[in-house]
């Protein structure tokens, strides 16, 4: 039993936070994530000649990490920074790239952005439900339907998606330049597409993909759930901060016992968050990671909603300004929720596990 | 004991809703219905046709212009309004300023500003709250010098909603600086095309703009714009805080977001199902409704005492919290109906084609950042629970 | 609208309040609670006496009242001392034999108690689930099977009975000499009784009773709810008083501010109690009389747990003593949950609203 | 970052797991899973097999007869035991006079008690608590007064858990008066058989005898009986608030929880089907079971950390909160499953054929209630709430 980081690790965390806090305060964070194309591409190279993209994926895929403490740390310091660039996208590629034994240099090299595009209006979290089909033309491919909220599809080169082919669900890939793309930006910062295909051509990856997409998303969970303990941490940094300097009634804040025990149960969570994290992400490609992701992402559903809101109560009305970075922080804790499964979907899934024992 | 209510009530009711069905004009409930900010045109049209029908100042005694409606009547008023998704009355020169200048206006006051109000001459904000005296509001610091017969302002005022669009700034200014906190505070009206005033917007969390900085430098005012006695402001300032707060449960708008909320889980599909089929899902909105039924009774209750002592006890503290924890629940619930269909930045999706649900939808995420304000202003529920503390508790 | 209670009513509560405060100290309540037969049978005749049962029932019935304000005051006032006098079988009894014409005199004068055995083993709240038979031998019929916690059933004179018939839920009177009964005390005070039913001779009162036994159900709902606001509101001012009395680091416990907010959320929860309460007694007897009803349930299901748990946090150590008249408000509230379907029972059947809508 | 245990622990736990299968008697494990009181021949036989085996003083350094485990090892120890049923060891004289001795202690103290202590001849009770110093230990007044070669008491104590069947009783008394308030302590031990010592039992809410008050009318004792420096127990006391505090989590009895919650929702039937069926009773079992998971890795992080630092710190405090927190909610969900099957009082249904189910679940409802005090004894979870304030937040 370890819980402290290997060394390599380690100083990636330490990289990956001075670079960031260094070369991307808050306000340029906001001009970016809400400026087209709702990311800031310098730093995206930047990061990605600090190895982000590599520390992603295993050795035998040509990277240099790919377990989950590799992402934990990676994500865990771009939730620090709220950082709004598409790495979820890449992670979760690669992962589906290494299922389907494909090539993923020019991924990892950060010269193609990737994103998966498995949402649909009536499918936001069940693969179940995607509805998008697949048609064969001799060895080719065409799509047809609409994928919704891609992340990091407003800038993505090649998408990832999920369609039914013969009853099953199958994994294409798909250029850009060939499907109808409308970017937007996201209420938390940071860019979406929605995917229009219309018999748009299309090369097959997996035939039968739902495992490789489930291991996907369990990586993406544990990157998200990462990232929301890096923003809470920094949340209730701020909060606590401010308790000390503001005051009221003659007093700071942060005398006042109420304010002084809420403090503290947030504090309790983020802990709590902090080892469901841990968990997820040692169990992550074994038997149960997709049992222990859920515990993870619903716990997080919880907890980040917790810290958000009592971050903007507890400072009051400055937290409701644009200009004060724990607004920021705030919508990405709560809007983090509805990507890969919310509270309530990854808790019914806990439970299917009671009727099958 | 009996809840319902009586012949001459239901008569009302079924006269307003009759009248909100001929009268409120079907963009103005739409751009209710959808959520976004409203313009300054809808607002003041919406004023203009309740003026028109002697409904708009439903709070000011018949001798102003009111329509001398009994508490119930008022209740039911605000609950059709927002029924019928009518836009919120501007409540600064209405609730807040009218009633101020009945009780410490002078005549000539009264006589020049009350029939402004209600023919939307002048459009009022509130210059209450400063960087550094929210809740605390004893320890503002905007000054206010009597120099002849002027006043001469100098300071800052701060949450000043839709100050963008005002006409005139009632203000509480600091008038006797020797004075203990709450003393030495005068109350002072200031037209806002006077020099020296500056509005600088404030963009709030979801991106909108509501609230405003207001910047006050030599900025001078005729001396016959106080209000009340010199030095008395706090008087004012406590007899609106506690004034008419049988509205502040916000049952009426709670009451739409449930109907929103249950209207968007029955068009969901969440694996395979309408949302309202999946028992998680159903049972958060139970839940809040339960709460808001027992709150609907709460709020009665409580008008009821109201009426019957002739004003509203300490105890409506409990309205103003328990009405937005329910409230901040319903709207939590409709960005989550959505999934990430609520996640987009509102105005970006314009075409049609690429609209995620019906137009109703596209503020949810929006709206529910935004009234996380409903906790933190008009005193924070911690300060209403410091309230009760004493009042109810005496602890 | 008018939310004053009647005169009569109002001098109800006043008689009753003043009558159980004067004779049933606590320390009285708690001796007669916990020992056989678990309730105190000259109370229980000055009870009657003041006329409590007859509040309960309708004219037409032989009764002065039997709406839902008459219920929730005599309740709210048994709630007041936790008295654990069998009134709730009364009720529901009472509202039975009135569904069926039956005559009550003997119920209301106090001279027979009655108590209503719905519940099973296996059917703890739900009507659908009772398997207790009844097979006709001529025109008698006799009944088979366990009736379990059967509230005031320790002394019950008669039974209301239960029992399935021909396919439909059917009640019956079981005279207690008839049957094999076996008291008991209860967690919280009072006793109940198992009844184990085998050809056990019985009168049919109505052959489809499901619709009379939601009735009864029902109003028993009001009552419980009304007697948990009774409890929760002594013991929100037992807490108060504690806070200003009691002493810790040199000043009264009351001046920390957590203490104070958490006792103001306790006050909050209880004044929604009484009006969800006052709702479900407006409502008694009417088309939404059970939604209502499930509505108060969970409400109060919720609320009384949390007085419970936070009068004795707040308390400390005293309160977890048997001396100390918190511990028994604290089971009162706590167990009532289970009595005619709790928190999670009412909260499905409110949603099960929604499907049907 | 590593959270599996090395192939030592594993055989570690392979070997405690083999141990417990052999030697725990099931008769004691059927008395735990059953729930109610344990005598005290329960209590003590199982001492005395532990002992025989030398794991009994799990924490004690070696040389004073400890087995020299690990951090890592005496959790896996404590857990094995909770999955094994087996009964709790008492924690007085093994976890809190054991350590007090070794780092306080005369040599000749220590070679006196602590064998007795191994042998089971001393069944140790505690003396900290008073009626009016409860949380706040420091403003305790039993006092002790010197004359001669002896203490003389007078004062008392309360909570003492199972002093009705301790042979010593370790107190903290006043010994000087005019310090301030954590001066002037000091520790002393007394023997039970002194005259003038009365224990008289607490009937606790449930109706269980677990603590007791204890009574000391000058009740005289050897002056050699102190432990560590006149007018210095402050600093023993506090040593033993911070000693030892990982397992205040109560990973391994929520575990236990847990898995009865689980077994008697698959048993039980509600609405026709078995209750672990039902969305609204399985979402409860599910999120206690999340935060469950959750507190086991922030157990053994801190863990970790003790091990690492030597000494747990005050982040422990969370453990304590958030654990008894889970426990309790557990011990909710197992009252709730029974639904009216829990409400008898425990001891009335003795006979089987009137049983509401397996003898486990005839005393769930007095648990419930009995572990409310979890959150309140040790420090209740409001001074753990200060304490974090103070040491984590620095507020």
């Amino acid at each position: 039993m370890d819980f402290n980081l290997t060394e390599d690790r380690q100083m990636l965390a330490d990289t990956l936070n001075r670079f960031l806090a260094d070369q991307y305060p808050v306000e340029h964070r906001n001009k970016v994530a809400y400026d087209a194309p709702y990311h800031d591409p310098k730093l995206w190279d930047a990061l990605v000649e600090l190895g982000t993209l590599y520390a992603l994926a295993p050795e035998e895929a040509g990277g240099m990490g790919g377990t989950g403490f590799d992402i934990s740390v990676v994500f865990e310091a771009l939730g620090r920074q709220i950082t709004p660039e598409p790495i979820l996208g890449a992670l979760m590629a690669s992962r589906l790239l290494t299922a389907a034994g494909a090539d993923q240099d020019a991924l990892l090299s950060g010269a193609s952005k990737y994103a998966v595009a498995f949402t649909e209006l009536d499918a936001a979290y069940d693969l179940d439900q995607i509805a998008t089909t697949a048609t064969a033309k001799g060895d080719a491919y065409t799509l047809s339907g609409r994928k919704s909220t891609v992340y990091g599809g407003q800038v993505a080169d090649i998408f990832l998606v999920a369609a039914k082919l013969n009853g099953k669900l199958a994994l294409f890939k798909v250029a850009a330049a060939d499907a109808n793309v409308t970017g937007y930006a996201l209420m938390d910062g940071a860019g979406a597409a929605e995917l229009l295909l219309d018999d748009t051509p299309a090369a097959l990856l997996l035939a039968d993909a739902t495992a490789a997409m489930q291991d996907a998303i369990d990586a993406g969970i544990v990157a998200l759930c990462a990232e929301a303990v890096g923003a809470m941490d920094v949340t209730h940094a701020i909060t606590v901060d401010y308790l000390k300097q503001r005051k009221q009634f003659g007093i700071a804040i942060g005398k006042f016992q109420v304010l002084q025990h809420r403090a503290v149960d947030m504090l309790t969570e983020i802990e709590q968050s902090r080892s469901i994290v841990i968990k997820a992400a040692a169990e992550l490609g074994g038997d149960d990671a997709s049992r222990y992701a859920s515990m993870a992402k619903n716990l997080i559903g919880r907890s980040a909603r917790l810290i958000a809101e009592e971050a903007v109560q507890m400072h009051g009305g400055i937290a409701m300004t644009w200009e004060y970075p724990v607004s920021h922080y705030a919508k990405r804790l709560v809007m983090l929720d509805a990507q890969l499964g919310d509270t309530d979907y990854h808790l019914a899934r806990v439970m299917d596990g009671y009727k099958a024992a | 004991m009996d809840l319902s209510y009586s012949a001459e009530d239901i008569a009302f009711r079924d006269e307003v809703r009759a009248y909100l069905a001929e009268n409120l004009p079907e963009h103005m409930s739409k751009a209710v219905r959808e959520g976004g900010e409203l313009t300054k045109e809808i607002m003041e049209e919406w004023h203009a046709i309740l003026n028109r029908k002697g409904w708009l100042a439903t709070i000011w005694p018949k001798e102003f212009g009111g329509p001398g409606w009994s508490p119930v009547q008022k209740h039911i008023f605000e609950e059709e309004c927002c029924r019928a998704y009518a836009p919120r009355i501007v409540p600064f020169g209405l609730s807040m300023l009218g009633p101020v200048l009945q009780k410490f206006g002078s005549k000539e006051q009264q006589d020049y500003y009350l029939p402004r109000i209600l023919n939307g001459d002048d459009w009022w904000c509130q210059g209450y709250s400063e960087p550094g005296a929210g809740s605390d509001l004893a320890s503002l610091k905007t000054r206010a010098v009597r120099d002849g017969d002027e006043w001469v302002i100098n300071g800052q005022k701060t949450w000043t909603t839709l100050g963008q669009h005002a006409d005139w700034i009632f203000c509480l200014c600091r008038t006797d600086p020797e004075a203990k906190q709450q003393e030495g505070i005068s109350f002072i009206l200031v037209d806002m095309k006077t020099p020296g005033i500056e509005v600088r917007p404030i963009k709030l969390i979801e991106g909108g703009h509501e609230v405003n900085e207001v910047f006050f430098t030599d900025v001078r005012v005729p001396y016959g714009n106080l209000v009340g006695k010199e030095n008395k402001g706090w008087t004012i300032a406590k007899y609106l805080l506690t004034h008419e707060r049988t509205g502040i449960a916000g049952v009426g708008f709670s009451m739409q977001a449930l109907e929103e909320v249950k209207a968007l889980a029955r068009k969901t599909l969440r694996n395979g199902r309408p949302l309202i089929e999946d028992p998680l899902f159903a049972s958060r909105i139970a839940k809040a409704e339960i709460d808001l039924e027992a709150m609907k009774i709460t709020n009665l209750r409580m008008l009821f005492k109201a009426q019957q002592q002739g004003a509203p006890g300490p105890e409506t503290s409990i309205l103003k919290i328990k009405g937005t924890v329910i409230h901040q629940e319903l709207k939590d619930l409709a960005r989550r109906a959505l999934g990430p269909a609520a996640a987009p930045f509102p105005g970006y999706i314009t075409d049609g084609n690429l609209m995620f649900g019906p137009a109703e939808t596209a503020h949810n995420a929006a709206r529910y950042f935004n009234n996380r304000k409903t906790s933190i202003f008009g005193g924070s529920n911690e300060i209403q629970r410091n309230i009760l503390t004493k009042t109810m508790l005496e602890l």
